[in-house]
């Protein structure tokens, strides 16, 4: 099985091959046998090249549907990464995806404390769009888009859970 | 005054702990919860448990004749209301008074006289006790300006109702003052409904030194020596730690003596703490007296030895503290972080959610307070507290070290922690000499981390999941033309597998 | 010596409390697993780690070449032996000695001259350590029968190279002599291909306390206190604490130095524990030097905050002992319970298998030094140790309450265990007035808990349970005429789930 | 749903209902209110007349299979109790269980290490029939029957999983 490893800006292949028993990540072009075992749920055991080392994954929410986000703790630190299968990532290339890049959406369950801008408004990329509270905090949601807010999906006033449509700007066309 | 039965008037990490010792005490306990909290760990841990409202704190948590209403129900002739909600309500010590329960915390009168900064100010003056050079008094404008010019810039804007930072501005030079001023006042009026705000001479690279104290009913006090909390966010504590780095044997005492002056000023009952500001001289200044058992109560028993709860709970009982000054123990160092569910990465964006994982640190000298359970809902309504984690060692380094090692420990599923925050901070050269300031972290020291050694391991993970996932997938129901399962393939696949 | 990367070759508890310390120091480590523990917690928390072979010891974790050769291949200088296993065997230490590999233990003379019980008895009386009355020779019939009547009845028979109660008996009078004689000797040849037995004095309802020494290689050595393990069952130690109710100032003092006599006499290196019987009358009596680390080494960290394992590393590097007898400290009170997976409802039979729940107690002074996690097997093929859980207090009282509430908090699924023996014995009044002796559970206090207050709680879950059960399988696939699932019928139930 | 709790020699009827959201338990006649959730698996949460219980559930191995055993933890110890089906039970005492009563089975995973009788011997209740060894230590497993030994499952040195048969003793004919 092969994917695509994509952390911010970089990617490289991976690939990861059980056949007869045996168990092989190729990484940077080379074979490492490896000896893998998910000893409770999430929470895995691996033996490769003499290294012990524990795993804990949480698939994470991922904007983009084609690409699976993953948070790993480890004994060493806290990696986040996502997998692409190559496969997909060229349908999704030809399709045209993107078009969800102007929606803020919900990063957290929370409630809608102050809408700070209205339909029709023209916003800058890190401008706040609007302050949800959660937790007794109050934090500031910004936009990573510059256009204009074309949608509002939400009132003051209401609770949404994670992954809520908030806003949707559209950028100018190019 | 009898304490038989105790309701905890507070949930989270703070009542399970308050839980614990009665346990060890053989007092049983009452538990109370919102709707977000049927399933809390409190609840499980208590004897007894009862609804007490919506998940908003002020319909539930924080409603003073719900509680009593419980202890009515229940018997409970005693209230511990750990820290925050009614902890430092003097209305509420009085209404519980009224019905002849038992408050376990000071008398109304220290809770009011402590409740503002100014009129607490005026009492540590009288007191004897140091305060940062200002002016007490909150004032208009321009007679702000004449002290500001008078203390010496630069200067500490605070609103007089404040805490948490918030109504605080620190201002350089004279040119900035009237729009510093007008912001304070602004930020005073919408947080605290009053925009009162007085002035004080601004101590550079401060730090939170705080003292812990105990009062009796006896006219009793004595003092546990210090913590220091100067490493914070947002002037939120993040790392405490005792003793303090700073603070020498005479500095202790200097400073616990003067704690001690204002206990005895108000006539201190039970737990408090003597808030102070230390500068790089070891000068200490008064900042306030908060009338609770505090968060990070934890490191000062880990150097004490002693039990605050049970203190708090023998007071209430009106005996008298087990302890005179000379017999208070000081063994070894103590750091606590608090864990928090939030999003280091994106701005400490609060995570509440569902724990689908949960395994904490254990060994020699590690303790974890925590208020959740793998599995228990963190819910958006209080604070992100998922527990406090604790180490202890002969010296500072090795509580340090310990510290490190048990954060490697923690795994937490589901939301976003901030455990590699500690563990960065862990690692952070000035933390770990002990330079420490209250604002170390507004220059952002913490930046996530790239691609380490074990990446490979973590992508290997990854990729078995990708590919059981896609093996389920294949097992998956079949879909027809008309977008209905085929029951027949579906069974033969429910066979397979 | 170097030791820049430790091998543990040990399992369970004790191979991941020793990486805990490896770990705050920054030292790598290297595990080693047989085919039963490749999922064991040692491996997970290891930073690498060795298949070396079967299941049983003596083909894997026995087997000195296979840890040898782990070194070699995994670059580590030095090995950690734990206790059991390879931690006593002087031969081992020899064999990493001649492969330039550290030993983290005693030297292997010392361990020799321990090995023998009649040995370490003539070293002990050489050092002016005192021993129980007896003669120290293995003899014929007849001379242990005169020697038995010139010490005076009662006496012990015990076999020269005992251990664990084995091959030992108590005689009251002259005539049962020659019968339990014959029945010692028998044991001795079974349990260790040698049935030579030697006469000491019995001590009537002796006391277990044992002094915690430790010894470097400039020939300084301090001791640690006392440890009281009376509490035992089948000679087999239960629950452990320190220091001991019965040891006054003046008899630590003169048990510790007379322990350091031992330890001079044999040169000692690293952590040791001399084993003392102590009469009502505090006349302690030399048993023997155990040359390892004790599993109840935990009591002396919580008494004394110091590291064992750290103390036996830096003493292996040929690092100065960190002390001096006057400075290690002694505080308060500490508690040890070994908890097993055995049921103490069926005469402690073992009760190996899947652990499919478990949830550690935490909080203020307790500490859980476990081996295994909730999903881990414990394997049938080594000792039923699930964890050692301990708990600190100022006082003893407050260390057994403490550990009553802690032992309310374990819970551990799919296997049984001893917590609620454990609970039992902190309610027992003999236990919790100190008034210990080795054979105090002889004299069976345990019986099954009937009936209790909470039954109708416990009945109510169950009542649940098979209430969905039922409903489980109601929804389960219906089995047509010739005894196959209608596959139909079976998609409309999986539908309707 | 009604049930009867055994517990050794002793038994009580007791009935569990679930209706339009309410859940009742009914204890020596006297029906309590009950809030009950499983919060994690096999770990009950139990609101009953104010008192807040906390419940770890274990089912247990039960020879009689009509019986089902349990082991719960509690705060204040641990319960163990069986609950058997009142209408099973009928069932279970005209068609006459028991025949399993000579039977001994390995209460552990194990090792047999000896045998200490042969098929016909005539063996006493209490009477060890054989040792096993798990964890270091070997197990003297007894027989609860008085009677003739008619078949031995296992052969000396053989490894068996709990429950495994090793010995039937019959008993001689009432």
């Amino acid at each position: 099985m092969k994917r695509t490893l994509v952390i911010g800006k970089e990617s490289q292949d991976v690939e990861f091959i059980r056949q007869d028993g045996v168990t092989t990540l190729v990484w940077d072009g080379v074979s490492h046998s490896i000896d893998i075992m998910e000893l409770e749920p999430g929470c895995f055991s691996i033996l490769m090249d003499g290294r012990s080392v524990e795993v804990r994954l949480d698939p994470a929410k991922s904007p983009d549907p084609e690409s699976h986000a993953y948070r790993a703790m480890l004994y060493d630190g806290s990696y986040e990464f996502a997998l692409v299968d190559p496969r997909r990532a060229l349908l999704g290339a030809s399709g045209g995806a993107g078009a969800s890049g102007g929606l803020l959406m919900s990063p957290m369950p929370g409630k809608v404390v102050k809408l700070l801008v209205a339909v029709g408004d023209v916003v800058q990329e890190g401008q706040t769009l609007l302050v949800m509270e959660a937790m007794k905090m109050q934090n500031e949601l910004k936009t990573h888009t510059t256009g204009t807010v074309k949608t509002i999906h939400v009132g003051e006033g209401a609770t949404v859970e994670t992954g809520a449509s908030l806003i949707t700007v559209v950028a100018p066309e190019a | 005054m009898p304490v038989t039965k105790i309701l905890i008037a507070n949930r989270g990490e703070i009542a399970c702990r308050v839980i614990r010792t009665c346990r060890e005490m053989g007092i049983p306990t009452v538990a109370v919860y919102s709707e977000a909290d049927r399933g809390a760990l409190h609840v499980r841990m208590a004897d007894e448990a009862y609804f007490i409202g919506p998940a908003a704190a002020r319909e539930s948590y924080l409603v003073v004749e719900k509680i009593i209403d419980v202890c009515k129900r229940s018997g409970a002739d005693a209230v511990h209301p750990g820290y925050g909600f009614l902890s430092e309500n003097a209305g509420a010590a009085r209404a519980f008074a009224a019905e002849g329960i038992t408050f376990i915390g000071p008398r109304p009168e220290s809770i009011e006289s402590m409740g503002s900064k100014t009129a607490a100010r005026v009492v540590a003056i009288a007191a004897g006790c140091p305060v940062v050079p200002g002016i007490q008094e909150t004032m208009a404008d321009e007679a702000l300006l004449a002290a500001s010019l008078k203390i010496g810039f630069p200067v500490m804007l605070k609103a007089a109702m404040g805490g948490g930072g918030k109504g605080m501005r620190l201002v350089h030079k004279p040119e900035e003052f009237t729009s510093s001023l007008a912001r304070a006042r602004g930020e005073a009026l919408s947080s605290f409904g009053d925009d009162s705000v007085y002035v004080e001479k601004a101590i550079v690279q401060p730090r939170h030194i705080e003292i812990q104290i105990f009062g009796d009913t006896h006219g009793n006090h004595v003092y546990l020596h210090e913590r220091e909390c100067s490493v914070q966010r947002r002037h939120q504590k993040v790392i405490e730690e005792a003793p303090s780095p700073h603070v020498t044997p005479e500095m202790r005492k200097a400073m616990g003596e003067a704690a001690l002056k204002v206990a005895k000023a108000v006539d201190y009952v039970g737990a408090g703490t003597v808030e102070f500001l230390a500068d790089i001289d070891r000068n200490f200044y008064f900042l306030e007296l908060n009338t609770r058992l505090q968060v990070e109560h934890p490191v000062t028993e880990w150097i004490t030895g002693l039990d605050l709860v049970k203190w708090q709970i023998q007071v209430a009982r009106g005996e008298k503290l087990p302890m005179t000054q000379e017999e208070i123990p000081l063994n070894g160092w103590a750091i606590e972080c608090r864990v928090y569910a939030e999003d280091p990465d994106k701005n400490f964006m609060p995570s509440p959610g569902r724990i689908t994982y949960l395994r904490t640190p254990s060994g020699r000298n590690v303790r974890d307070d925590g208020g959740v359970y793998e599995g228990a809902e963190v819910p958006m309504f209080y604070d992100p507290m998922i527990s406090k984690l604790s180490t202890w060692g002969p010296t500072r380094i090795e509580a340090v070290e310990r510290m490190r090692a048990a954060l490697g420990e923690y795994r937490i599923g589901g939301i976003r922690h901030n455990i590699a925050f500690h563990e960065a901070l862990m690692e952070h050269e000035p933390f770990r000499t002990g330079a420490l300031h209250t604002g170390m972290l507004d220059e952002p020291f913490w930046k996530k981390k790239g691609q380490g050694p074990d990446l490979k391991f973590a992508v290997a993970a990854a990729l078995l999941h990708e590919l059981e996932t896609e093996h389920r997938r294949a097992a998956q129901p079949a879909v027809n033309g008309d977008g209905k399962p085929d029951a027949w393939k579906q069974w033969g696949r429910f066979n397979r597998l």
